[in-house]
């Protein structure tokens, strides 16, 4: 295999949803070159089109979505115009995919290692016999780790998330493709487990000498994983180059603002700097530059036309049409924000801290092991503590018995001086004392609000279930929202017509509603985009300064949790393995769990 | 299933039956049409003429009989004749088969045929029943339904299970049942020890076909040969189709609406001529028997008179029956007269499952509201519908009513309806019905053994009661049976031809 | 840079889309179907051209005319005003067996879905016992042997045939339950019956009603079936099912008598089950199968 | 082919709680499941049995008027039948009489036909089994095709059109469906038998196709309905997309992975559809005069036979709860999930 052949060349891609009564642009004019060999990232927030860039590429898009423009050319062979049957045989054999969610890519009725024999047996030439395929799936397992023969009979609902990503990698493989895209292969999973994922594809590419397409929306796995990064803004591409170049300076003002959102790992920064306001769909912006209306260095020129990808150095293409003229101000601008914050002073501990959790314990009825084996922890008023470990390490599960969603098989929770271990036992005022003190906002920002009620419909319930008074709801209802940063035309907008930031600001704002002490904070911008996630974090840095809330900010972003809190705790199967103020933790962690969290962030290469 | 051989001499015919047989011992199903079959089976004590006049012709195991005195009747029997089993009829069979009816244990249908029975015994070849009071309609009894012949040992040795699939009953009659599945088919065929005239068929199938359309579609198609389940409120349709052949006979059957003279606004007599007068009874009987029935005056048909005394007689005593014809302004006339002039509200029972009836209250409701009188119509299971006539509550208003003859005797109907003693719970007199006169009238009909004295005490009955109009009789509706194209019924056919060997009478080509 | 379109995938596209962009006859018709009963319905005794109860016993089973444009049944009445007459009962009685299905099972289901534990025991066990009751046959049973006719029927069913729908409601519910702005609500102290009975119910209420249309059809058909084997409204009062039984008499004498009642009923359920799909599709917030 | 490079690969850490292995866990979750379903049997036929005692009690009415069927009668023949049916006894009297009977075996003996309840009711099995059989057999071997050719041309001519005629085929009432039949297939084209259910194997099927047919398409439209519903939801499943992907035809997609995964809900409504057939059969039955139990109920309920009635609903009652169980277990088996907290209901 030569390694400097091209493999694939994608020539102004375009895709549209073609279903509807006015096709909609999704991806516009998208060039992409591949060697054999090589590993790609294309990188980009939620919606801007990678996984339909990919899927067009492997003849797998949507129905009413259909590529109207552009070609795709796989050694240079025409994709596109593969008849069905034709198009069937490229895939697997010549170009494979694995997805984001590995709970959901594999048939849930289907045993493991026949996803990987069927596809052996599936492959042009001599036909396998069933147990040569048996022992064939067998070897394919090793290859990605599963040495364990009882793991290729069990069902994927029998596995953990990692190991159904390895399985569904050994299936993606079983063809023995040229080209592997992986679509946020690590997304859905834990961080450690993230990490082996990553590692894993690196080497099975290595080995196989495969090239590899990796989508995500981190760039800091891009950086590690990826020879050349392709950055996607709504629909089209504006930035290309090599990782280490665009992580040394990026040389367009959407890379920037994201490298600039991604939340440092190594110290807290002064401020998050965000990107302001959301992706637009790409009609909005034909025409103009994407990014236009979110630059801070735009001009009347960036909305006359479409800039092109120009080769602004040897191998380094940009699509903004003044970043010979900003690149300074670029350059300053990345080196101000990335200044130091103090470490934050320990916050004054009263005799009795807000909160105090003892020896707290959740078994789920028919669960093997508990939810929560042991935990204690305290919180202090105004303090923010973070909550950090691997999934089903017993996080929400904590937050949720905090709030009453969840009650206790054992110990106490305090809040207050109000037993708060069994909601259903106190009584109607002890409640209504806790509902206020103590409030949630929860990840998943799209089914936080219903979808049925408007903004301000929601958050007047809010006041008039907890005794607001009715003529002066309105007016408070349009100070919550100036709070949160929403415009006060929102008040009569649903959910559907807000984007996930919106919808987590309202959920904010609804939880401000109630004026709590402390709010439980449930991965609330794991599911945003790194420029949004920014603007929240800030928000609640700001709240907080503001109101003197607690938090107790659950995350398994390591990152993130430096940002926002002064104390943390590491979980670990429903213990606590490790406490204290959150540098120290991160910096020097004491237990090999902890330690293991750490080393498992994503690094680029270099 | 051997359909398309159907109707060939020798071979099968298939005719077909419209209710489910329940039983085949006819003390747990009586009816018509199990008659059809049953008579085939077994022969009756008398066999029934056209008109049901007994007679010890083909189909009785009766040599001869005479009443010795009003109240007993001696019966001797035939010698010779052989149930389907070989073994052969006794007297004793012959009177066990009538006291099974009258036994309480068996808890016959048919009981009330032998309210008046003093007792039977048998007595060498001879039978003898005794009345407890002088009656008439005794003679016709051995030749009506409960006139069949079992055989005691058969009934002794099926047990709890005589008439059940598993228990068929045998007979003398020139057939016997050779497979009964429930609401599917009776099979019979040829009764080996059968002495008697030989019928064209071997095999006689009575499928089960309730619903009318399927029944017709069936005839047409020539999967099956004949039916006598021709819905009588659509004789009309039957007869304009192609491809089959429908023929009417006399029924003795009639239609028509009880009224109860003790209930409310019907005590007025006004009210009961003004609901009179609203019908139309020769549009009725061309609308649903296309005009073959006979429109009715009063009860009962004449067909039960005519044959009894002179034409003059019978003519010169119906021009003082007080007739309704059709005439609205009559109607309205009338109402006036009574205490409800402008009208009242009342509800009709109407059986369900009982199309005729359905049909003829939809037609009085209409006309009465013509006139003002508002008849809701309240269906209800046909059972239940009976329970309310049974029991004289708890609203028996007007009731429609539809009655086939069980003898030929001209007081049958009239004894039903209109003896006092009978209205009261446990009787059908829905018209709660009293007058001396007439008790005086029917009793005497009854029990005087010449049937002139009946004939002549019916139609003085005719004229009392056509002033009180406790009954609006409608028209006494045809018969019909339906055979396939080719096929014929001789005229003798009658309203009794289900307890006659009505093969006879089929003519095949 | 190049830009060559290939041929083939357009081809495709096209003929993907061209469906989308039409509209839909079948949903178009529907509502044409149910506007005209509804319209039936309400102005039944202005435009129907002869009395329906108006026998003519010497013109029955009489075929189309200029007259009659469906002829005339047994006792020489207009079928045509008759099926027009027919209107309010075909909705009236499925009507309210939808209706007492909507609030039946929406409560129930909400509550067994939301409350869970020995609550939602007792439902998902009483709603086993009712689905081992087939609502019709029941119906068929209790008519027949107590009587009472259509509105028995009605009623039998309305109180027999919510179990399907209760396990669906159920089922959203449960959905519902999970998601965080039910859990948020609850944190907010916002009331129980406020959390169930507004916003789930709100949310799950394209469900409901697409399986209260299912219902409604379902129960049309079952009266008139019930109708058919003679159970169902009086004798005479002009209902489709009740005239689609009488008329089978008029099979040969005047097809267009026994097809009209029988089309009728047919082409209403249908459409009202279509109209149900659609807004089962057109207003669920999220995505759910139907059943 | 299969020449893997040997290369360093990460191991995955180890499983924190491996989930157990099938067999043993999932075969008591059923047997324990099925003895709770089974334990309904016992409140149901109580509930069932009282209901139909005391409605055909309270019902005016009743077997007596039935039996008599219009005839002449006199007091003394109704009290006769009374004592025979022992009728005259209070209905708790009567109700246990029944009901120790039932406990037996004996389902006491028909008022009408004076035959045993059960013996009447086993010989029309052999219709109403077979027509039910073959009507759901019908139901599924068309509607689950039909279902995925919709879901396949979703949206377009075809789909719209299989939905509105499965529709049409769920709006239209059994018996008028079976009118339609008997009138074109029977008599018009003359392909079927008019009536009857027909003798011996070959008989009987031809006989029982037409009806089947017609109970068959009216249970059609919503086995189709929910098939297209279920095959839907599966296509916008990732696990379909990464079956393409992987470059597997898209009749193995279709067929092994969307419609293996559609049948979970499928045969639960196969479930169902028995349920609505038995229904369907009442009137298909009196349509075609077959002796099925159909026929037997409408006929017990026009005669208040009530121990015919009482029967019949509980043998109804405990078929479908039998039928519910069986289903239950078909689930289990093509969902290997149940008895993993995967609730069946
Ligand atoms: N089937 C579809 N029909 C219509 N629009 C679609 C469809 N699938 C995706 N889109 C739209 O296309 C745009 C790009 O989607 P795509 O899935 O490629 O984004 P992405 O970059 O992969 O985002 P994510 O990080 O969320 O996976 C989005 O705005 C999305 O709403
Ligand atoms: N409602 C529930 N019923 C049964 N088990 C549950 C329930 N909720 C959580 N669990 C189990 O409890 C354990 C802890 O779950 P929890 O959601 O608290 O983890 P987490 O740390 O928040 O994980 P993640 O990062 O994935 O959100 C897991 O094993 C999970 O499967
Ligand atoms: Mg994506
Ligand atoms: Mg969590």
């Amino acid at each position: 295999m030569a390694a400097s052949e091209q493999l694939l060349a994608v020539r102004g891609l375009r895709v549209a949803y073609v279903a509807g009564a006015e096709p909609r642009t999704l991806v516009d004019g998208v060039e992409l070159d591949l060697d054999r060999g090589e590993t790609i990232a294309i990188v980009g927030e939620s919606g801007s089109g990678k996984t339909l860039t990919a899927r067009a590429m492997i003849r797998l898009l949507p129905t009413g979505v259909g590529v109207t423009d552009g070609e795709v050319r796989l050694d240079g062979n025409d994709v596109l115009s593969l008849r069905g049957r034709e198009a069937a045989r490229l895939r697997g054999n010549r170009i494979s995919m694995i997805f984001q969610d590995p709970f959901t890519m594999l048939n849930p009725v289907m045993r493991c290692s026949k996803h990987i024999e069927e596809v052996l047996r599936n492959r042009s030439g001599p036909k396998l016999g069933r147990t040569a395929a048996k022992d064939e799936a067998r070897r394919r397992l090793a290859e990605v780790g599963i040495h364990d023969p009882a793991a290729a009979d069990r069902y994927p609902f029998q596995l953990s998330g990692g190991m159904r990503q390895r399985v569904a990698l050994a299936a993606a493989l079983a063809g023995d493709p040229e080209l592997l895209i992986a679509d946020e292969p690590s997304t859905a999973l834990d961080v450690t487990t993230q990490a082996e994922i990553l590692e894993l594809l690196k080497s099975v590419q290595h080995a196989r000498g495969m090239g590899l397409i990796m989508i995500t929306h981190d760039l800091r796995v891009a950086f590690s994983v990826a020879d050349r990064v392709y950055v996607f803004y709504a629909g089209s591409l504006v930035e290309v180059g090599d990782a280490d170049a665009i992580e040394r300076e990026p040389l367009h003002p959407y890379s920037l603002g994201l490298l600039l959102s991604e939340p440092a790992t190594e110290f807290r920064q002064q401020a998050l700097l965000g990107v302001e306001g959301s992706v637009p769909a790409p009609d909005e912006v034909a025409g103009q530059c994407t990014f236009a209306s979110r630059c801070r260095w735009m001009e009347a020129d960036c909305v006359a036309a479409r800039p092109s990808l120009v080769e602004v150095e040897p191998d380094r293409f940009s699509a903004c049409l003044r970043i010979a003229e900003i690149r300074g101000e670029m350059d300053v601008v990345r080196h101000e924000v990335r200044s130091v914050a103090e470490p934050p002073e320990p916050v004054e501990h009263a005799v009795l801290p807000f909160v105090s959790i003892s020896n707290l314990r959740k078994v789920f009825p028919d669960a093997r092991t508990p939810a929560i084996a042991d935990i204690s922890l305290s919180i202090a008023e105004g303090e923010a503590v973070g909550i950090v470990g691997e999934s089903g390490s017993g996080k929400t599960t904590l937050g949720r018995c905090l709030v009453g969603l969840e009650t206790p098989t054992g110990g106490s929770i305090t809040v207050g001086g109000v037993d708060a271990s069994d909601y259903a036992k106190l009584s109607g005022e002890d409640r209504g004392k806790l509902r206020r003190s103590v409030q949630i906002v929860f990840q998943d920002p799209y089914s936080t609000l219903d979808p049925t009620q408007t903004v301000g419909a929601a958050l007047r319930e809010v006041l008039r279930v907890n005794g607001y008074p009715r003529d002066r709801a309105d007016a408070r209802v349009d100070e919550l929202l100036a709070r949160v940063g929403l415009p006060l035309g929102y008040v009569r907008r649903r959910p559907a017509a807000l984007s996930g930031g919106e919808r987590q600001r309202v959920a904010i704002a609804r939880t401000l509603a109630v004026e709590p002490k402390l709010i439980v904070c449930d991965e609330p911008v794991s599911a945003l985009d790194v420029s949004v996630q920014a603007q929240i974090l800030n928000l609640f840095r700001a709240l907080r300064e503001e109101f003197g809330l607690a938090y107790l900010f659950i995350t398994h972003d390591l990152a993130v949790v430096r940002q926002v809190v002064d104390r943390v705790y590491v979980l670990h199967r429903g213990l606590v393995v490790e406490e204290g103020p959150v540098d120290r933790v991160l910096d020097r962690p004491e237990h090999p769990y902890t330690e293991r969290l750490i080393a498992s962030i994503p690094r680029s290469a270099a | 299933a051997k359909s398309s051989k159907a109707g060939a001499v020798g071979g099968t015919l298939t005719w077909a039956l419209q209710t489910n047989p329940a039983s085949l011992f006819d003390a747990y199903y009586f009816s018509a049409e199990g008659s059809t079959f049953f008579s085939l089976v077994q022969d009756h004590i008398l066999a029934p003429g056209t008109f049901g006049q007994p007679t010890t012709g083909e189909g009785s195991v009766v040599q001869s009989w005479k009443a010795t005195s009003a109240t007993r009747y001696v019966y001797t029997i035939k010698k010779g004749i052989k149930f389907s089993d070989g073994s052969t009829l006794t007297a004793a069979d012959v009177a066990f088969s009538m006291n099974v009816h009258r036994d309480p244990k068996t808890g016959s249908k048919m009981g009330d045929f032998f309210g008046n029975v003093a007792s039977i015994r048998n007595r060498g070849n001879q039978v003898i029943v005794v009345l407890k009071k002088p009656n008439s309609n005794w003679q016709f009894t051995p030749a009506a339904s409960p006139g069949l012949v079992y055989s005691q040992k058969d009934y002794k040795a099926k047990g709890a299970n005589f008439g059940t699939p598993s228990g068929m009953p045998i007979g003398t009659g020139p057939y016997k049942f050779s497979e009964f599945t429930p609401n599917s088919r009776v099979v019979l065929v040829r009764n080996p020890y059968y002495k008697g005239k030989k019928y064209p068929w071997d095999r006689i199938v009575f499928p089960v076909i309730p619903d009318e359309q399927a029944r017709l579609l069936a005839l047409q198609s020539g999967q099956i040969d004949g039916t006598f389940a021709v819905p009588n409120n659509n004789i009309g349709t039957w007869i304009k189709i192609p491809n089959l052949k429908v023929g009417t006979y006399v029924s003795g059957g009639w239609r028509g609406f009880s009224i109860d003279v003790e209930d409310g606004p019907f005590k007025d007599v006004h009210v009961r001529r003004a609901l009179a007068y609203s019908l139309n009874k020769p549009d009725i009987n061309e609308a649903l028997a296309s005009s073959r029935g006979v429109v009715l005056d009063g009860l009962p048909p004449l067909l039960f008179i005519k044959g009894l005394l002179p034409a003059a007689e019978v003519n010169a005593a119906l021009k003082k029956v007080n007739k309704y014809p059709y005439s609205l302004d009559d109607a309205k006339a009338e109402l006036a007269k009574s205490a409800y002039p402008k009208g009242f509200t009342t509800t009709l029972n109407t059986p369900n499952g009982c199309p005729a009836c359905l049909l003829l209250s939809q037609v009085l409701a209409q006309g009465a509201s013509k006139i003002g009188i508002t008849i809701n119509l309240n269906p209800m299971p046909g059972p239940q519908r009976f329970q309310v006539i049974l029991d004289h509550k708890p609203n028996l208003g007007i009731q429609v009513l539809g009655q086939a003859p069980d003898s030929p005797h001209p007081m049958q109907y009239l004894d039903l309806l209109y003896t006092s003693a009978h209205a009261q719970p446990g009787y059908e007199n829905s018209a709660n019905y009293k007058n001396a006169t007439v008790d005086k009238l029917i009793a005497q009909g009854l029990q005087s053994s010449n049937l002139k004295v009946a004939a002549r005490n019916a139609l003085k009955v005719m004229q009392i009661t056509s002033a009180q109009v406790p009954y609006i009789p409608v028209f006494m509706f045809p018969g019909a049976w339906a055979v396939k194209s080719g096929w014929e019924f001789k005229s003798s056919i009658g309203p009794f031809y289900y307890n006659q060997i009505w093969l006879k009478d089929l003519v095949a080509k | 840079m190049s830009a060559i379109a290939t041929a083939s995938p357009r081809r495709s596209i096209l003929r993907r889309s061209g469906f989308h962009r039409m509209p839909s006859f079948f949903l178009v018709t529907s509502w044409l179907i149910v506007g005209l009963v509804i319209f039936m319905a309400l102005f039944w005794r202005w435009i129907m051209p002869h009395d329906p109860n108006e026998q003519d016993l010497l013109n029955t089973s009489a075929s189309p005319s200029s007259e009659h444009w469906l002829g005339t049944d047994q006792l020489g009445r207009d079928i045509f005003s008759r099926i027009i007459a027919g209107a309010p009962s075909a909705i009236t009685g499925p009507f309210i067996v939808a209706l007492t299905g909507v609030v039946l099972a929406s409560s129930l289901g909400i509550l067994s879905g939301y409350m869970g534990g020995s609550v939602d025991m007792l439902i998902q066990r009483f709603v086993d016992f009712m689905f081992a009751l087939p609502g019709l046959l029941i119906a068929i049973v209790i008519v027949g042997v107590a009587g009472g006719g259509y509105w028995m029927a009605v009623l039998v069913l309305s109180l027999l045939n919510f179990a399907g729908s209760v396990r669906i409601i159920r089922g959203a519910s449960l959905e519902q339950r999970a998601l965080p702005y039910v859990e948020a609500a609850r944190t907010l102290g916002v009331p129980r019956h406020r959390i169930m009975y507004f916003h789930i119910w709100r949310n799950i209420s394209p469900i409901v009603f697409a399986s209260a249309a299912l219902d409604f059809a379902l129960a049309l058909v079952a009266l008139s079936s019930l109708s058919y084997l003679g159970l169902g409204t009086s004798p005479g009062v002009p209902e489709w099912g009740r005239m689609l039984a009488e008329n089978q008499a008029l099979l040969f004498t005047n097809p267009a008598g026994v097809m009209a009642p029988g089309l009728a009923i047919v082409l209403f359920a249908t459409a009202v089950t279509v109209i149900g799909d659609w807004i089962y599709d057109r207003f669920s917030f999220s995505g759910r199968t139907g059943r | 082919m299969g020449d893997i490079v040997e290369h360093q690969v990460p191991e995955p850490l180890p499983e924190a709680a491996p989930v157990p292995d099938v067999v043993g866990g999932r075969r008591q979750y059923l047997s324990r499941y099925v003895r709770r379903r089974l334990l309904i049997l016992v409140p149901l036929a109580f509930v069932v049995t009282v209901a139909a005692f005391g409605m055909t009690h309270a019902a005016p009415g009743g077997p007596i008027a039935a039996l008599l069927e219009d005839h002449p009668t006199s007091p003394d023949v109704i009290a006769a039948i009374k004592a025979k049916y022992k009728l005259d006894d209070p209905v708790s009297v009567q109700y246990w009489t029944w009901i120790s009977g039932v406990a037996q075996g004996d389902f006491g003996r028909s008022i009408m036909t004076n035959d045993s309840v059960l013996s009447e009711i086993t010989r029309r099995l052999d219709v109403t089994i077979p027509l039910n059989l073959a009507g759901i057999a019908i139901a599924v071997l068309l509607g689950i095709p039909l279902g995925v050719l919709a879901a396949l041309y979703r949206g377009r001519l075809l789909d719209r059109l299989l939905v509105t005629v499965s529709v049409l085929f769920m709006s239209t009432p059994a018996f008028a469906l079976a009118l339609f039949a008997l009138y074109f297939l029977g008599f018009k084209a003359g392909w079927f038998p008019l009536y009857g259910p027909g003798s011996w194997v070959f008989g009987r099927v031809h006989h029982l196709a037409l009806p089947a047919l017609v109970l068959g398409l009216h249970g059609m439209g919503l086995e189709m309905r929910l098939t297209r519903a279920a095959m839907l939801e599966q296509f916008e499943q990732d696990y379909i997309a990464f079956a393409r992907a992987r470059g597997l035809g898209s009749v193995h997609v279709t067929v092994r992975y969307a419609l293996r995964n559609a049948l979970i809900p499928v045969v639960t409504a196969a479930g169902l559809l028995l349920t609505g057939l038995l229904t369907g059969s009442v009137l298909v039955e009196t349509v075609f005069s077959l002796p099925g139990l159909g026929t037997l109920l409408v006929n017990s309920v026009i005669d208040g036979d009530f121990p015919m009635i009482q029967g019949l609903l509980l043998f109804i009652a405990v078929w479908i709860i039998l039928i519910n169980i069986a289903v239950d277990i078909v689930y289990a088996f093509i969902d290997p999930r149940v008895g993993f907290g995967k609730a069946t209901s």
